[in-house]
């Protein structure tokens, strides 16, 4: 078998994309939309946040690739509960993981780490943004999003 | 070719192809995306070479040696394209970059020229984009109204002559590039005739893959692509009834397709000039020329049968894979079969396909509103030529049934 | 390079040219037409080559080796050509077939966005009808009107700021290919920068002939041709400035160029995309992006003073010709040279040079109001490049001396 | 030298093409027009056919190089005079001088058949032919007429 793709597609990711995790809408939320248009994956995030900036609840819909849909899936749970200034630094982190040759601070990314197979595969580097985006958009409150430049 | 094909002699033009050699991630390369283009023979790549190691000048006006060779080369290849497509002359033929060019130059010009308000542009529900945006970028500036041909679950069109009301134009593709689908081109254009509707049959799919004779076909325009049919990227042409060409407006300004030009106004040249403004793709139409002898070599109704028989087997061993729906007509089909597979994503498959050598597709193979119609997010796709091997079908089905293994487990 | 180059140099540089090689009947080609277009380096045509025979595919949507291979081929040309043109970003490159399309391009977006009945777009008496004709199909469509910057006699421009008065568009020429005048391009931006005048520059015979740098000059667009700076026919690009292109309805409706369609609308990705429907001429890109590789490591000012000095000594011997007149500016030129022979017509003398391996132009070179302004029928024009020898030229120069006997007698 | 260009180039070729003869106006008589387009060649021809249909008079003004100038000037020479049915005879014969590769009946030619060297140089058969287009048009009465396609 093949060992990049053995490590793109661990068993947690396939899991995830199979049964993604807070995966509905949050009423009450700011939405936000993310696509990339020539995948055709596409997500929408809910994201509640608290008076103190804090990430307070988060869930997504949408379709896509197993990469975009378990990223999405292990995000909203990472992310959940964090404050602002922890889910910034997750985000930096987790993009640093996806797209860089050194590797980055991966305390609290947790399971996200897995997906650090997704660097061999520069194609698929906007997949696995592409809910984070959504969330980086978010924090700008609102608007559409599409990570299709990556 | 005076005699059918042998297994022997389809080897034999698969080693014309160099690209084809190679390893791609350690196994054998397996191209299966010739839908999007072709590889090129060693002939095609040879004449691009040839023409810029001897012939190189600009075209049309000059009177020495290099400029004549190269007016003579390029005029040449536009003769090949007529009688490739059996043109009634060779002025019918207008090189352009592709197939999207040339349905863009009949929407600004013959379209600009002859819709108004409220006039009706017939297409269909699988068209590509660059069939469909141009005629809503030309609906925006006139007003026409666009309607679509509707295309049923095995995925052919639902036509009756009703839907030519109030018609101007009709315009549809020949072979879908998403779904395989063969449309009876002369049927339509026999109905569409019938009541004075124009025709543009967008040939993408079926210049390099069929014969193609547009008299008999009976549309009145062709538009295709080179770089799907052998020939280099950047040259196709748009074949248009001399009649309709004549009464176009240009499109392009520039030199070349002018008679005679005062600071004020000109006056412009015939077909095809008229058409072609500024220096044209030279070497491509040279290119282009050298594909068509090396298809005609072969044989389009050779290449017709042995990708037939690619495409069946394909459709046989994708169906005998639990979860895999292939789409498209259940018969007679183009050369390429799109599935899809409920245990991965069109992204996910071709990632794991590309790490086996294997070239798939996967996406919506623009024609974003036939997969929201179908409720599919994209399909994946293979597509053939006559370089590939039922050998490397049966492959590909073996990559395809590890990848469930893979993705199911 | 950092030393300046010797003439051995020069002379291995000639060497990577095979067509230049030959001979022309019976005599070694001299080729003098570099106006009209280039002769290409062994690099190029090895870049194509090889780009057919290791990595072509469909760019931008594909996910296997040969499509990610082809889209960095492709999108590396891109900055390439941004680094040369010293453009801001790399998205503000557009592939286009060349100077002609780019023109065309800005017509139809920019232009038919901003223009209105009575808006003046300002040209001059020099332009090639690739820079004319598309304006005045662009007047026709939205009642605009063209005025014209002057020639004078010695084939410099009249302009005076008062021009400019209710122009929404100056256009011109930077290297006139028929007079070999180089304008003054920083200062004319800068007048019309001044009022608020969007400008176009005409680059076609300056991007491979001086160093170019768009920032600098101060324009909004340039256009220009590969095929005139040793690159393949059939690519070229449009630079525009960012805010525009943003803001510019797109032109050619088709596939690469949408974010997301229906059958009723589409919308449309951002610059350069929007611009570019349809499958583009990938391997001419990637040979644009050898042919820039090529001459950057030349050096731009290197050709200018090489292509100076053959445009000096051509213009002095050339006017020790009785009969000869030589058109165009007396100091810094382009290295070109045009002339009017009193006892041979253009086209009588080109004939005679070529039977001599000598390749000249003779003609309206596409400026035709200029030589109607002129009086001249046309003329006859010598071109150079820096694979041009001074040897070449005194060849030159023999030739037309004994033309002079020949249709004098 | 060149023996092509000899043979292009006869004397009396460059003779006529710097003195044309019939160079000028016909008042009252049939005005036709002709260019050539890419090379800027423009000739005016001015024709009165007798009561008979034969050419009466001619004449010709335009500019062009010295093989549409002599070619013209010699026309006018031989034509001037002649039944129609004879001119359209001369016309047939000076086409096929010009371009084919068979030797035609050259009786009644003359000097045109020194302009035969234009076989050699396909691209200026469209020169020697412009005096002759606008002379077939004038027979068809009136009208524009372009040798570009040749
Ligand atoms: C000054 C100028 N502008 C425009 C053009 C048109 O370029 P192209 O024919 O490559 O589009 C040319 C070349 O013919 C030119 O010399
Ligand atoms: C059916 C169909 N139409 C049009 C096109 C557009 O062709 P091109 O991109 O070469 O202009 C394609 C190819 O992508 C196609 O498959």
């Amino acid at each position: 078998m093949n060992d990049e793709l053995e490590e793109l597609y661990q068993q947690v990711i396939l899991d995830h994309s199979k049964r993604p995790r807070n995966f509905g809408k949050l009423p009450d939320a700011i939405h936000v939309h993310g696509d990339n248009p020539s995948c055709g994956d596409e997500i929408r995030l809910d994201v509640k946040f608290g008076p103190d900036g804090s990430v307070a609840d988060m869930k997504f819909t949408g379709t896509g690739c197993a990469i975009s849909q378990a990223s999405a899936s292990l995000m909203t749970l990472k992310l959940k509960g964090k404050p602002r200034a922890e889910a910034e630094r997750l985000m930096h982190n987790f993009h640093t993981l996806v797209t860089s040759d050194t590797e980055p601070d991966t305390k609290g990314l947790g399971d996200l780490v897995l997906l650090r197979g997704v660097r061999k595969f520069p194609q698929r580097v906007k997949c696995a943004m592409l809910a984070w985006r959504a969330f980086e958009q978010a924090l700008g409150e609102g608007g559409a999003v599409t990570t299709e430049g990556e | 070719m005076m005699r059918a094909m042998t297994n022997n002699d389809w080897m034999k033009v698969r080693a014309d192809f160099p690209i084809l050699d190679q390893q791609v991630n350690g196994k054998p390369l397996i191209y299966f995306d010739n839908a999007a283009s072709s590889q090129k023979p060693r002939a095609v790549i040879a004449a691009l070479a040839h023409y810029y190691e001897h012939d190189n000048a600009n075209v049309h006006r000059g009177l020495h040696e290099l400029s004549s060779r190269a007016t003579d080369a390029f005029e040449g290849a536009r003769m090949k394209v007529a009688k490739y497509l059996g043109a009634s002359q060779t002025e019918e033929i207008i090189f352009t970059r592709g197939t999207t060019e040339a349905i863009n130059l009949v929407a600004n010009t013959w379209g600009v020229r002859n819709l108004r308000a409220d006039d009706v542009i017939l297409l269909t529900e699988m068209e590509h984009h660059s069939n469909l945006v141009p005629w809503q970028l030309l609906a925006e500036r006139t007003g026409a109204k666009l309607r679509f041909v509707p295309v049923v679950d095995d995925g052919t069109l639902a036509f009756e002559p009703a839907l030519l009301d109030g018609v101007k134009l009709f315009s549809f593709v020949h072979i879908s590039n998403s779904l395989g689908t063969i449309n009876p081109a002369a049927e339509l254009c026999r109905a569409a005739r019938a009541t004075g509707v124009v025709t543009l049959v967008d040939g993408a799919q079926s210049s390099g893959h069929l014969p193609v004779n547009v008299r008999e076909m009976g549309c009145d325009f062709y538009a295709f692509s080179g770089h799907k049919m052998c020939a280099p990227t950047g040259i196709g042409a748009l074949w248009g009834r001399m009649e309709l060409l004549q009464e176009m407006p240009p499109w392009h300004g520039g030199g070349e397709m002018i008679v005679s030009v005062t600071y004020e106004r000109a006056t412009y040249k015939q077909p095809p000039h008229k058409f072609e403004a500024g220096t044209p793709n030279i070497a491509g139409a040279v290119g282009l020329g050298a594909a068509v002898d090396y298809l005609e070599n072969i044989g389009r109704s050779e290449i017709f049968a042995h990708d037939s028989e690619l495409a069946a087997l394909a459709v046989a061993r994708l169906g005998e894979i639990p979860g895999i729906r292939v789409l498209g007509p259940s018969g007679q089909r183009g050369a390429l079969a799109a599935f899809h597979a409920g245990w991965a994503h069109p992204h996910d498959l071709t990632t794991y396909a590309n790490e086996h050598g294997l070239a798939l597709r996967g996406g919506h193979h623009c024609t974003q509103p036939l997969m929201r119609k179908l409720r599919l997010p994209g399909t994946t796709r293979a597509s053939f030529y006559f370089y590939n091997t039922t050998g490397e079908v049966e492959r590909m089905a073996e990559i395809l049934r590890a990848a469930r293994k893979f993705f199911d487990r």
